[in-house]
């Protein structure tokens, strides 16, 4: 061994040691483990493992009642798809639907009561403990000067039976429903044939034409799955009269392009042409009580003078006119773009109108009167938000999880005791709405909790269907009827109720004993006649398992005697200082809840539907404003302004804006984000509870 | 200060001007290394490249950066292979400045894709039909090669020299040249072509897409013959640059002449295939996948002034003036036809790159518009401040241009003729070595 | 590593632009089938990650006259000269012979998008970030599919999770085949419409070999030679018309396009 | 790349890609291979110093490369292209045949003293047999007179051997070190100090042929005058601007009366240091 170490020898060491190194495994597994790192890496989450199940529900997103089949992975849903052969939804569901199993886990989460300290716009979440939120709302039941009032998002469920004893105990207590979309020419309807406590559908399986004023028909109305498959089947047509090239105006069979705000001026022309061209039947006219005050109406209402407001040609009136007498059956239909706004009763009224001149109620194809589920209560009616006195609601209380995108807070804002108010939401997500109120507290997300599934609105039978939890119920939510239970309580109020669990089995115990129509059992895809099955218990498992009732149909009578009661002038032509701001939106994501962060697939990475903060208008339109496309511009009306992005599209009409009122970006922003400003802020708030048309500007910025 | 690494007889400029001279360079490599951090750790989000822009300002900046380096591979070619002795005043810059140009690209290529620790699988799981493949092996193998090339550079320096085995290396290293310079040429001749094959081959890209000579798109050829013009024209504005910043002279005017003919040469020819593959395209490649070729140069900013900007202004009129050994004694001509070479290549770079990449394929697709974030620029700046520094230092530690020991004469001619006169009357010599010596350098013109 | 059984299939599609109503059904089946995260708030049309992408495409016309069409823009699975399949320099994308499947191997993919630059459809996205799921989320991503890392690419593959899937359950049942109702992809089963055919091309027999012969059927960019086995059906003229255009069109529209 | 990978299938199109690439990998792998084999032969056939005077003989400036029949005046212009190893020219001995003209020997050459009895080495050394037949080495006066007053020298060992162009002494000097270049092959038998002054006593290796190389006769004053020119340009361009003659007179001590000139480019250069 030599004495001295050398540089020859530390660099043979050194020269050997790398060859050795490199020809031992170590670099290359290193180089090998290096790789499987970036395929394996924390950032990427570990798929589940487990047993792969199948478990069936129901979507209660929204007032559809769409079955749902899920994969489950140890239990936990993966992947969610319609039920097939479904008699209601035929298999479908639709797009927010199918992530509906995310919403338990949506960023917005609220995992305890809040208190919202300070105003508005700048408030701070203040965690609270539960008793001392009941004990607070209780405090200020009692002390409320003025009304009680419950927000219900989906009226006919059983919990809306107990919000409605609730407010029948409370003095001056307010029931109300949000604005109805599927319903709203319905309301008017029974209003003129006097017949308020009758549900009726639409027998779209049996109709031939459909002339729709605006509804979302092929864009999520009722329930979806029947819809598309209604188009499908190619048997009816679709007519509709839409100021957007809406969805439903792109897929419709015609589309009739009217100006913003004229669907009364076009109903009662069409009215006016089948009294003018005598197609309405003598017995009809003598069932209308005031046929001839109408027909002297309608008379203002003649073609040359509405074409120059519409600038719809009198031929195209005159086909549809000839149209829903001469095809066998025909609807026709109202209810605007949820995030439009309902019409006001008004025009609900001239479009229910035509429904009752071709005699469509009672028939097959018609407007039919259903049965309802045995069992529900009635009484204690919900109040249409126009026929509630401004400042007048002390304490509000909002079921469930309205977004806000239908929904302006400047309306809630108007009906409420200015500075001496209080707002309590329901809510699992801090939302648009959630975020207004001063107590929220957390109630379960979206399949979390067993929930019923009454018939879906515009549907000709009645059907009741559970939403089994397919999710496990965090126990930091309360449901919502046990806070009324608990406030009830507090307040000395007496409630009949007991767990909502026995509410659910008397109301199926009703069912079963009514021994009226049959089920649809999802799992074998089959029926079963009511009368067959032994015992409630064995219909209740049924339906838990994944099932739905449907009712017979019921037997239809003619309207009986009808007050049409319209006192409409031919309107004035106003001049705009500015542009027409339509708001639209997109049924489920403009309606009751927020959505999945998924969605913003079609939001934010498809540009499929525009999210809120983009306003669309036509060329020319934008060559006048000087806008480019995808600039940034400021859009402004008599509320106030905020910052918007302009798309240029040639299906938008000149002279006029579209506002889409869709979540923001991407569904997961907190609602009082500084840029998320909501467009239905901007809208105008007539009395009539409606916000469909507001003059605005658009200016460069 | 570091007198003792700086070789003899060379002058150069004190530690503290050198350190002012570097300190910015450095910064600017700190920004970069500071906006590579952030795309390797954070993802490429930090840049503003998206699915339609696939590739962006590193693609574009890395094709030209490497035709512009191609000055290496045909430099050696030159002097190694047809014994071209003039490049020998070049051929150390020549290899430094293809260094730097293929170790930045691959830099940035490392950082351009997604999963940089994967490179490797290249060579495991290669996928022979595709031009990165090629690219990829040959590239790796020239940077090799270049590294190799580059050692003698930094064993000549003056203290590593003291070392024998170091000087004995060098020395058989140098003698073996011409077999790397041979495998250098032959690699750079795939690589430029690969990368022209890059684009060539993109059926789904019908602005780009051209017919197949053999296995190779014609691009293929383009690139290597625009390569092989561009890079002696980068050899020659470099050195300039070189020569101005420092103040002294490098090489003789006829190295620069020599290059300027060799790019003219090149460029001709390039221009003529260039145009003759247009003409080809415009009438049957382009149509005959239903994309009449107009289309493409519709769009505002892509009109065909680009087509012409680079056949003619960039192309035919540098090469009429290279090749014109009349216009070449003119230096503002020369210089000025070398960078219209570079910038040519430059712009051809990005048409295919760029220019590809924003026009539509699909009938309701947009023309799209792309602008690189910062730091997608800082990350080129790294390159460039990279490449400063290399080159900065390897000029002041190792010869770089073997001609300016002679060179640096004229510098001191001033001060060597005065000597020469006083001498002349008081010395019992005369230095008539000096006078001849001073009279061949004065009467060369530059 | 799969054998293939059977015989030979050419898995293929047939769209029905006319049924289309652009609900972004498909788009967000196929995301949760595949296990694509959510948008983060910079995410859009250009950068985020959508395997099946919904254009709307109109005519020429102004309003009223305007007409618009949904476009379901996703992998065509070029059958020849798969351009994608060409580019990649490390066999990251594979054409599966017995299916005609066009593959990623996201496990294998650089991340260099020579082969996003590649595809003329645009149907190729790429990880610009890492994927973000919420916690909970994470527990319902598909146990069949294997989420991806960022800096890779990655597209349609007709599901390729339930084609294993049924595979798998063919072979349990001893079947060399598999039942074509348990293969169906997300997309397609998802369509309210019912605007998507699914099937095999080879088969003569299927909706979607029939369907894709029809005459108003077509393929965008057919004339690319790379012979798509994604096909678009319309009834409407202006629609084919446009479908054969190359460019000037949408720059003559400037809006929209 | 191998078979039971991903279902790899080999085609004529990978054996070309990897062949070509691999022997391309191969040969730039075997050139460096074969340089560093190069290498170690040269270390143990002790040729590394020459080939080390190869490498530097090919960076010295062409006005440090004349060939001795350019001094003497035999040809015009001709340049050395055998390290000054005139042993291995083939050309020296048809030039020395062709020489025609008497030497004119000189003691003293532009105020130097070079003997005309020793023969000089072109990096200023000097050669001078003895009467035992051993060759005594020293630095020649224009060598000492550019160098000054060392710091000190360092003389190779006793024992050790030398070999033309080789390493022959250090000279260390507080702004420069300079190796002065061995003039002949052999094994050093004594050398003086800083009293008895620098010198090499030398056992050569091969007495016919020692001094072949080494200049002579009227070669030594042209040298000197081009080495004075060579100095003259290395101030020059050093930047000092100084010139040698002072009032007719050469300096002696240069570097006493020029401090801030580049001394250690100057002291390179002139001792053929590259």
């Amino acid at each position: 061994m030599p004495k001295v170490i050398t540089r020859r020898d530390i660099l043979k060491f050194t020269g050997g040691g790398i060859l050795g190194i490199m020809l031992s495994p170590l670099p290359w597994k290193l180089l090998d483990d290096s790789a499987i790192w970036t395929q394996n890496w924390s950032l990427i989450p570990k798929l589940a493992h487990g047993p792969i199940t199948t478990a069936f529900s129901h979507c209660t997103l929204c007032t559809g009642g769409c079955a749902i089949k899920a994969e489950c992975v140890s239990g936990m849903p993966y992947y969610l798809r319609g039920v097939q052969n479904h008699p209601l939804t035929h298999g479908t569901i639709c797009t927010q639907g199918l992530a509906s199993h995310h919403m338990a886990h949506h960023p917005l989460r609220i995992v305890h009561p809040h208190k919202f300290v300070g105003k508005t716009d700048n408030s701070t979440m203040v965690a609270v403990s539960l008793q001392n939120s009941l004990d607070e709302i209780a405090k200020r039941i009692r002390d409320a000067k003025g009304s009680i009032a419950i927000l219900d998002q989906q009226p006919n469920r059983i919990i809306s039976e107990v919000y409605r004893e609730f407010l029948s105990k409370t003095e001056n207590g307010k029931y109300i429903t949000s604005p109805s979309r599927e319903d709203g020419m319905i309301v008017a309807l029974k209003e003129m044939m006097n017949r308020p406590s009758e549900s009726f559908g639409f027998d779209f399986e049996n109709t031939k034409l459909i002339v729709s004023f605006g509804a979302p028909l092929l864009d999520g109305w009722g329930t979806p799955g029947r819809m598309t498959a209604l188009q499908n089947s190619k048997k009816v047509k679709f007519i509709q009269i839409e100021s957007r090239y809406s969805r439903t105006a792109m897929q419709s069979d015609e589309w009739i392009a009217l100006q913003s705000g004229t669907e009364k001026i076009i109903a009662l022309n069409i009215a006016h042409v089948l009294i003018n061209e005598e197609l309405i039947s003598h017995k009809i006219q003598n069932s209308i009580v005031d046929f001839t005050q109408f027909k002297n109406i309608c008379k203002e209402f003649n073609p040359e003078r509405t074409f120059s407001i519409t600038g719809i040609d009198p031929k195209t009136i005159h086909l549809i006119a000839q149209g829903l007498v001469k095809s066998e059956a025909a609807i026709v239909l109202s209810g605007a773009d949820p995030g439009g706004g309902p019409f006001d009763q008004e025009t609900e009224k001239a479009i229910a109108s035509l429904n009752l001149l071709i005699g469509n109620v009672g028939e097959t194809g018609g407007i039919v009167s259903r049965k309802e589920i045995p069992g529900n209560k009635i009484g204690y009616d919900p109040i249409q938000w126009s026929n509630i006195p401004d400042h007048s609601i002390s304490v509000l209380i909002v079921d469930g999880a309205d977004s806000g995108y239908a929904l302006p807070w400047s309306l809630i804002e108007k009906k409420l005791i200015p500075d001496n108010n209080f707002v309590v939401s329901l809510s699992p997500l801090l939302n648009e709405i959630s975020a207004h109120s001063d107590y929220l507290i957390p109630s379960p997300a979206f399949l979390e909790s067993m929930n019923d599934v009454p018939t879906p609105n515009g549907n000709n039978v009645s059907s009741f269907a559970l939403s089994t939890p397919l999710l496990k119920k965090q126990n930091y939510t309360n449901d919502p009827i046990d806070v009324i239970k608990e406030i009830a309580s507090r307040s000395n109020i007496v409630l009949k109720i007991t767990r909502y669990e026995e509410l659910l089995k008397q109301k199926i115990e009703t069912i079963h004993s009514q021994k009226r129509g049959t089920i649809y059992v999802y799992a074998d895809q089959s029926s079963i006649n009511i009368k067959d099955i032994p015992s409630a218990n064995e219909l209740w498992t049924k339906l838990t398992e994944g099932a739905v009732w449907i009712d017979e149909p019921s037997k239809q009578t003619t309207p009986g005697k009808i007050i049409f009661a319209l006192a409409t002038a031919f309107p004035q032509e106003t001049k705009l200082e500015g542009f027409p701001l339509i708001a639209y939106g997109w049924r489920g994501a403009t309606s009751t809840v927020q959505i999945s962060p998924i969605l913003s697939k079609v939001f934010q990475e498809t540009e499929l539907r525009n999210v809120n903060g983009v306003v669309s208008i036509n060329p020319t339109t934008a060559r006048q404003l000087g806008l480019s496309q995808k600039g940034h511009a400021t859009l402004s009306t008599k509320n106030g302004s905020m910052k918007v992005i302009v798309k240029i599209e040639s299906t938008v009409r000149p002279g006029i804006i579209e506002a889409s009122i869709a979540p923001h970006v991407n569904g997961i922003e907190t609602p009082r984000h500084p840029n998320g400003n909501n467009i239905l802020n901007l809208c105008e708030v007539t009395n009539n509870g409606t916000w469909r048309i507001t003059t605005a500007n658009l200016l460069k910025a | 200060m570091d007198k003792i690494l700086i070789p003899r007889g060379l002058q150069r400029t004190s530690f503290w001007n050198f350190l002012l001279w570097i300190i910015p360079w450095i910064a600017l490599l700190s920004l970069g290394i500071y906006a590579i951090y952030l795309c390797l750790a954070e993802g490429l989000f930090h840049t503003n490249m998206d699915n339609r822009f696939a590739f962006g300002i590193w693609i574009f900046l890395d094709l030209t950066v490497i035709a512009l380096g191609a000055g290496a591979f045909f430099t050696g070619f030159l002097l190694y292979i047809l014994h071209r002795k003039e490049l020998k005043a070049v051929i150390n810059s020549a290899v430094v400045i293809g260094l730097i140009c293929y170790s930045g690209a691959i830099l940035v290529l490392a950082v351009d894709v997604g999963q940089p620790m994967r490179a490797w699988f290249t060579f495991w799981h290669p996928n022979t039909h595709s031009m990165l493949t090629e690219v990829t092996f040959c590239l790796t193998c020239y940077l090799i090669v270049l590294l190799i090339e580059y050692v003698p550079i930094v064993l000549k320096n003056r203290q590593l020299r003291q070392i024998p085995k170091f000087l004995v290396f060098e020395f058989e290293l140098h003698k073996l040249m011409p077999v790397l310079a041979g495998i250098g040429t032959f690699l750079s001749f795939f690589h430029q072509g690969s990368l022209g094959g890059l684009f060539g081959v993109l059926r789904g890209r019908p602005f780009a897409f051209r017919e197949e000579l053999g296995i190779w798109p014609s691009t293929f050829f383009l690139f290597v013959i625009s390569a092989a013009a561009a890079g002696p024209s980068f050899i020659m504005l470099t050195t300039l640059l070189v020569e101005k910043i420092t103040q002294k002279k490098l090489v003789k005017p006829e190295v620069y002449k020599f290059l300027g003919k060799v790019s003219g040469t090149m460029l001709i020819g390039y221009v003529l295939l260039k145009s003759i593959d247009t003409l080809i395209w415009i009438n049957s490649t382009s149509p005959g996948n239903g994309f009449p070729a107009f289309e493409f140069y519709a769009t505002q900013s892509f009109g065909s002034w680009i087509l012409f900007t680079e056949i003619v202004i960039l192309g035919l009129i540098p090469a009429l003036i290279l090749l014109s050994s009349r216009l070449r004694e003119n230096r503002k001509l020369l210089f000025g036809a070398g960078f219209l070479v570079c910038s040519g290549i430059m712009l051809n770079r990005f048409v295919m790159t760029i220019q590809t990449l924003a026009l539509p394929t699909l009938p309701f697709d947009d023309f799209l518009t792309y602008s690189p974030s910062w730091e997608e620029v800082a990350t080129f700046l790294f390159v460039i401040a990279y490449g400063m520094l290399l080159y900065s230092f390897t000029f002041r530690y190792a010869t770089l241009f073997p001609q300016e020991r002679e060179l640096s004469l004229l510098n001191g001619e001033l001060s060597s003729q005065e000597f020469v006169e006083s001498s002349k009357q008081k010395s019992s010599w005369q230095p008539k070595f000096i006078l001849n010596l001073i009279n061949k350098f004065a009467s060369s013109k530059l | 590593m799969e054998t293939s059984i059977g015989k030979k299939q050419k898995y293929g599609m047939v769209i029905d632009l006319d049924k289309c109503n652009g609900c972004g059904g498909c788009t967000v089946a196929c995301a949760i089938e595949n296990n694509v995260p959510p948008a983060l708030e910079k995410m859009n049309k250009r950068n985020g990650i959508t395997w099946l992408n919904i254009s709307t495409v109109s005519n020429n016309e102004q309003f009223p006259k305007i007409e618009s069409v949904f476009i379901p823009m996703f992998c065509q699975q070029c059958e020849k000269e798969t351009p994608c399949m060409t580019v990649c320099p490390q066999n990251a994308v594979d054409v599966d012979p017995s299916t005609g499947i066009v593959g990623q191997v996201p496990q294998r993919c650089l991340g260099c998008r020579y082969c996003m630059t590649a595809c003329p459809y645009h149907a190729r996205y790429f990880n610009w970030w890492d994927p973000e799921w919420t916690e909970g989320m994470k527990q319902q991503l598909n146990p069949d599919v294997a989420p991806r890392m960022r800096g890779v690419v990655e597209k349609c593959n007709f599901c390729h999770g339930r084609l294993h899937t049924a595979k798998q359950k063919a072979a349990a049942q001893g079947s060399r085949e598999i039942n074509p109702a348990d293969y169906v992809p997300a997309c397609v089963e998802s369509c309210p419409n019912k605007a998507i055919t699914f099937g095999d091309l080879n088969d003569l027999t299927t909706n979607v070999s029939q369907l894709s012969k029809s005459e108003n059927t077509f393929r965008f960019l057919s004339r690319l030679g790379t012979e798509p086995k994604v096909y678009y059906h319309s009834e409407k003229k202006w629609v084919r018309t446009m479908a054969e255009k190359s460019l000037t069109r949408s720059h003559q529209e400037g809006f929209n396009g | 790349m191998f078979p039971w990978v991903y279902e790899f299938h080999w085609t004529a199109f990978h054996i070309t890609f990897l062949t070509i690439f691999f022997l391309i990998f191969a040969a730039v792998v075997a050139t460096v291979i074969l340089a560093v084999r190069r290498t170690q032969r040269a270390e143990q056939l002790h040729t590394m110093e020459s080939i080390q005077w190869h490498s530097d003989f090919e960076d010295l400036s062409p006005t440090a490369r004349i060939c001795r029949h350019e001094l003497s005046g035999n040809v015009q212009h001709r340049m050395c292209d055998q390290g000054f190893d005139c042993r291995s020219c083939l050309v020296h001995p048809l030039l020395v045949a062709k020489q025609t003209k008497t030497p004119m020997l000189q003691f003293e050459v532009h105020g130097f003293t070079m003997p005309p009895h020793r023969l000089y080495h072109r990096g200023h050394m000097w050669v001078q047999q003895e009467n035992d037949g051993t060759y005594k080495v020293g630095i020649d006066d224009f060598g000492t007179r550019i160098i000054g007053k060392p710091y000190s020298v360092e003389l190779p060992p006793v024992g050790s051997r030398l070999s033309v162009n080789g390493k022959g002494m250090l000279v260390k000097r507080s702004d420069a070190n300079i190796r002065i270049l061995s003039p002949i092959d052999g094994e050093v038998i004594e050398h003086g100090d800083s009293e008895k002054g620098w010198y090499l006593k030398v056992k050569a290796d091969n007495p016919e042929n020692v001094m072949t190389h080494l200049l002579k006769g009227d070669e030594v004053p042209n040298w000197i005058t081009r080495e004075m020119d060579r100095l003259q340009i290395s101030f020059a361009t050093s930047g000092v601007g100084a010139t040698l003659a002072d009032g007719g007179e050469l300096v002696s001590d240069f570097h006493r009366h020029y401090p801030k000139a580049d001394w250690d480019g100057i002291l390179g250069q002139m001792f053929l240091e590259a």
